[in-house]
């Protein structure tokens, strides 16, 4: 084991902002990935179903709408 | 001959058709109807071979146009809602460019005529900036008198903007083309007098 | 409307590919979070201390892995795009597509870390070197990419075009790396090279590989999941994919 | 076989000739913005005549980049590009044409310009000799990448910055070894190298680029 | 009153919203330009340290010059510009709600993203404040004389070019400004006579330029 | 009531023509007539004050429409060849701002329903860029139901890419707005049939 105590462990021989500051945001921007992922797939999904009724709710006036 | 099999065809989220059959026989005009928005541009597209259809073929005298492209262009003449003209150039030195591009080869007198014949005869140094909307368009449709050899035509509202006089010459001279063999395909909204009927395709009906 | 389309490989077809990707991205995810978990350990408390840069140096436990990944996942792209272009198959197209994020994911990490790192090595956040200099190119191509996409909504389109320009990048992608090479060594300037550890120690090299493997089946986690969102939206007009729907209707 | 190629350049240059002030245009951006840099950095002669290929190179390849967009923009609005894509011949011919047409109308210009511009930093005549032989041998490769980035974006929303955006990586290379002839030169080792590269870059180019153009042209038109 | 003025800025900051991407690729070009000058220069930090604020100037300039020609062109073409000047308001509200607008969406970001390019090149925190500090009061000027520019240029042919050839000389005063304020900072002399004279020309602007935009326009759609 | 003294218009150096005296009153409906470049557009863009005359002078209500330009266009609506509409906006958003920016107070529920009787229900959410030709020009004619006391319309071949309902549609809607005191100036090259058959202006008799 390297530290001596959680202090020195967070103050990473001085290096704290760099290294925390290395690993913080590679695990923020990890993070984001994952939630932008899902949010897109939710996404692709409500609109697919969403699409999906209205495809098929125009479906039965279609040919009565407007044709001359 | 020209042949579709089981077209459909996608914008976007919107499936505009589908399971369109039709063949048409040299000599034959056909008028696509039906309302604003249900797929007559864009499937005048597809049989050019400028949009991928979703699904199902389009044949040219027996050969898929994907694949026999080149012969199939040779015998086509398209002209759609734009007009395809270069504002900075005047209508002379416009058609000539379509034509040549087109591998037409036609003669410098030859598009005079055509200019002449479809009344632009004063316009023929103007630039076409400068034109008014029917002139512009009489301009991109001086390219049918050029087009001798071509059969097969596809026009998407080619009587747009057009005055009384010229819908009337170019009513007379689609029914030329198709006297000679030709085939016309096109969509307009308005009532032309032709010599013919000719066929009428709805495609409010096949939409989806 | 099935398609029956002919495929030498069957999991090339969307549908048998969609159900496959489902199977295998959770597996591959758990790796990706074990492999992880046992690189942290390793990195801050089985690594030794550096005895010339102290510290600073276990930046190196995601800098080197994040640096190989972003190179790696732009090859892999181009690969799916060249065939894609070739074959004329759909899905190739979506997993070059579904590879972009991930891959400039992992170049801002790596630029991001090595920035952190140089302040203190080097005293300077960012030098010109050609490393560095064509680490930072390869985050515009991934951005490009991923701008050119985002700019298209016809997602066929989307797909095709994004194919060609990762192609092309991709073929310039080494004359980039060399040139930028020679740049640097051309105007000899008062740049820092990359000191690199002399000889790096085992357990270094071991959580370096660690968290490389784990990169790795993250990307392929990630990469999974995000075709299958893909796969939906290019096939919504498919017969299966109007089952899926029925299924995840039901589910929610 | 090579109508449309003909018909192309020729329409191309006569668009250019009726609109000839264009091409002043562009000579006018490229003294202008390498005016602006003794402003911007200070004008000391020695830093200047330093900086200058660099400058000129980067000036050169902006220039491309601002007209670039143009290339295909106007053929895609008025419907000539879809005509085009209709003639018999392949596409690559016409497209080549074009990609000539853009090159002798815009580049061609800035490499005879340079020389003057070059005077204005108090640039030597042997690195400005090299200098506007890089210039020669690079931009056609410059016109190449451009157009392939041009037809990828067209008639997409932001097209002239997505377009920068896009092609000016692929430019680094081109700007590194033309601007590295003048430094090769001043420091006694020779700009052959360089210029080779160039020109093999060139080439390189002259072959794929037109087939991606291609078909990313069809793509647009869709 | 302000009907009209609200109804733009909506708009304009609406189709800003919708082309986000955009906003990121406006600042995408910035980092890739001012990237592109270590490669022409050369890649020694002291060097590079001093040339930064002018190239970080002459890049700003440049990323306004590319988008400025969007400024009324999409307008023009679809026929939106004659509606809106037959709206019973004066022009000038309008006007300069799209510039306001203009500004927001491409000048903000980049006075944004200066300090960023600023590390790249290693510059220090003090001259890097004023440098965006210049930045963000030269720029209301750049974006108010180049939506005239952008006017008068309307329809014309080489419309982008030309327009870089007519504001290039107008703009080249708030470049010598901008990028002397750091030096002045750096010089020790203080840069608050540059500041404020940035700051009064942009309100000298503001105050005019709207006017001849709207006669501008009045004559382009003629 | 609109007048028209003495008019002439140049376009370069072409004087398209000349001495025009028109007066139309409340409830008239007046359609210009005469082949593709006679002037229709230059002369409806000139009673719009978009153009300078050459000569002449145009009065709305015995004030010059130069001197009191804010009081005239806030009667005015003007619906020219280009649709006016961004491509990246949809519809509803276009609609709204077309209005908001001509000073109309309008809500965004009677956008809506402007839109839905003009047939666009289904493509409220779609970028204008997707719209075929004749959606279009729908949207644009949507803000005929929204520009309810502007007293004078000026159209533009309004029946232009329309299907054969809408024509019809837009017709009782110009029949309505004259019979409520309006004004309509139109061209068009296509026989639509209204209620009561309006005046006619043939340009032809004044064109040099
Ligand atoms: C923004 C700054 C930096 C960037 C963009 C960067 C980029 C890279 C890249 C692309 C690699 C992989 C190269 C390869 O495998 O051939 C790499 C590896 C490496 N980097 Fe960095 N780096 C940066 C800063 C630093 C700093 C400051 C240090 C340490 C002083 C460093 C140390 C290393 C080491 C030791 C490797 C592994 C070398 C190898 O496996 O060959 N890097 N870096
Ligand atoms: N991305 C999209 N999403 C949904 N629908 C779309 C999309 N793109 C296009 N469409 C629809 O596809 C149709 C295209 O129609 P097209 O232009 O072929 O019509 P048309 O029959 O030629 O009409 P017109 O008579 O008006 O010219 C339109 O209804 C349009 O709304
Ligand atoms: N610079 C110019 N020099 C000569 N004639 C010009 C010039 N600019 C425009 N014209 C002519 O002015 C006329 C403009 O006509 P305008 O657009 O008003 O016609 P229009 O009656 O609306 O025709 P259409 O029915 O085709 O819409 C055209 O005949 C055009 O040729
Ligand atoms: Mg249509
Ligand atoms: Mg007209």
């Amino acid at each position: 084991m390297n530290w001596g105590s959680a202090e020195a462990f967070w103050n990473m021989g001085g290096a704290a902002t760099f290294v925390w500051g290395s690993y913080a945001v590679t695990l923020i921007v990890i993070v984001v990935e994952l939630i932008l992922l899902f949010q897109r797939r939710k996404n692709t999904v409500s609109r697919l179903l969403r699409l999906r009724r209205g495809r098929s709710a125009r479906r039965q006036p279609a040919n009565v709408s407007e044709s001359p | 001959m020209l042949e579709i099999r089981d077209l459909s065809c996608l914008r976007g989220d919107r499936l505009l058709f589908a399971d369109l059959d039709l063949s048409v026989l040299p000599g034959e005009r056909v008028r696509l109807l039906g309302p604003n928005g249900v797929g007559k541009t864009t499937l005048l597209r597809c049989l050019c071979g400028l949009i991928d259809p979703e699904e199902g073929e389009i044949h040219w005298n027996g050969h898929s146009i994907r694949s026999e492209r080149e012969d199939f262009h040779r015998q086509l003449l398209y002209i759609g809602h734009s007009t395809a003209l270069n504002d900075l150039l005047t209508p002379l030195e416009n058609l000539r460019f379509t034509c040549r591009a087109g591998t037409d080869q036609v003669e410098e007198q030859a598009c005079v005529e055509a200019l002449e014949r479809i009344g632009l005869g004063a316009q023929i140094d103007l630039p076409c900036r400068a034109l008014s909307q029917g002139q512009r368009r009489r301009v991109g449709l001086a390219r049918l008198f050029l087009g001798g050899e071509r059969r097969l035509w596809i026009l998407d509202e080619p009587f747009n903007a057009l005055d009384v006089a010229a819908v009337a010459d170019l009513a007379s001279s689609l029914d030329a083309h198709c006297a000679a063999g030709g085939i016309v395909v096109l969509t307009t909204h308005q009532d032309v007098s032709f010599s013919h009927p000719g066929r009428v395709v709805d495609l409010a009906g096949h939409a989806c | 409307m099935t398609r029956s389309r002919f495929n030498i490989f069957r999991f090339a077809v969307p549908q048998n590919f969609y159900p496959l990707a489902g199977k295998l991205a959770p597996i591959f995810a758990v790796t990706a979070a074990v492999l992880f978990l046992a690189g942290l350990w390793i990195s801050f408390f089985i690594a030794p201390t550096d005895a010339q840069q102290g510290e600073v140096y276990r930046v190196i436990f995601i800098h080197v892995p994040a640096a190989w990944m972003s190179m790696f996942i732009y090859l892999v792209m181009a690969f799916w795009s060249a065939v894609g272009l070739v074959f004329n198959t759909r899905l190739s197209a979506m997993m070059a597509h579904a590879l972009a994020p991930t891959g400039a994911m992992f170049c801002f990490v790596a630029l991001w870390t090595g920035a952190l790192w140089g302040r203190p090595t080097w005293g300077a956040y960012w030098v010109w070197d050609a490393r560095l200099t064509s680490q930072l190119l390869l985050l515009f191509l991934y951005f490009g990419y991923i701008a050119l996409i985002n700019a298209i909504d016809d997602p066929r389109r989307a797909d095709k075009a994004g194919a060609i320009l990762a192609l092309v990048g991709a073929i310039n992608v080494p004359i980039i790396y060399f040139s930028v090479k020679w740049w640097n060594t051309l105007h000899q300037g008062a740049s820092v090279s990359l000191t690199k550890a002399p000889s790096m120690a085992t357990t270094m090299l071991m959580g370096m590989l660690v968290m490389a493997f784990a990169a790795w089946a993250y990307t392929i986690a990630v990469t999974l999941w995000r075709v299958r969102s893909l796969i939906l939206e290019r096939e919504r007009n498919a017969e299966w994919v109007n089952e899926e729907l029925d299924r995840l209707e039901a589910a929610a | 076989m090579l109508g449309p190629f003909i018909a192309v350049l020729r329409r191309d240059l006569l668009l250019a000739w009726r609109g000839r002030a264009d091409v002043l245009v562009t000579i006018g951006f490229f003294v202008v913005v390498a005016c602006l840099f003794p402003f911007g950095v200070g004008a000391e002669p020695n830093q200047l005549r330093e900086i200058a290929p660099g400058i000129l190179w980067v000036d050169a390849l902006l220039a491309t980049l601002l007209s670039l967009h143009r290339l295909f923009a106007q053929d895609h609005a008025d419907g000539s590009l879809e005509q085009l894509l209709l003639s018999p011949e392949p596409t690559v011919l016409w497209v080549s044409a074009k990609v000539l047409a853009y090159w002798l109308t815009t580049s061609l210009p800035l490499v005879i310009a340079a020389p003057g511009l070059g005077l204005l930093f108090d640039m030597e005549q042997g690195s400005l000799k090299v200098l506007c032989l890089s210039l020669l041998l690079g931009t056609p490769m410059l016109s190449l990448l451009g157009a392939v980035g041009a037809a990828l974006t067209l008639g997409l929303r932001g097209g002239g910055m997505l377009l920068a955006l896009l092609v000016l990586p692929l430019f680094v290379p081109v700007l590194i070894f033309g601007a590295g002839a003048v430094d090769a030169y001043l420091g006694g080792s020779g700009s052959d190298a360089h210029l080779l590269l160039l020109a093999g870059g060139s080439l390189a180019a002259l072959v794929l680029a037109p087939w991606a153009c291609a078909a990313a042209l069809r793509i647009a038109a869709e």
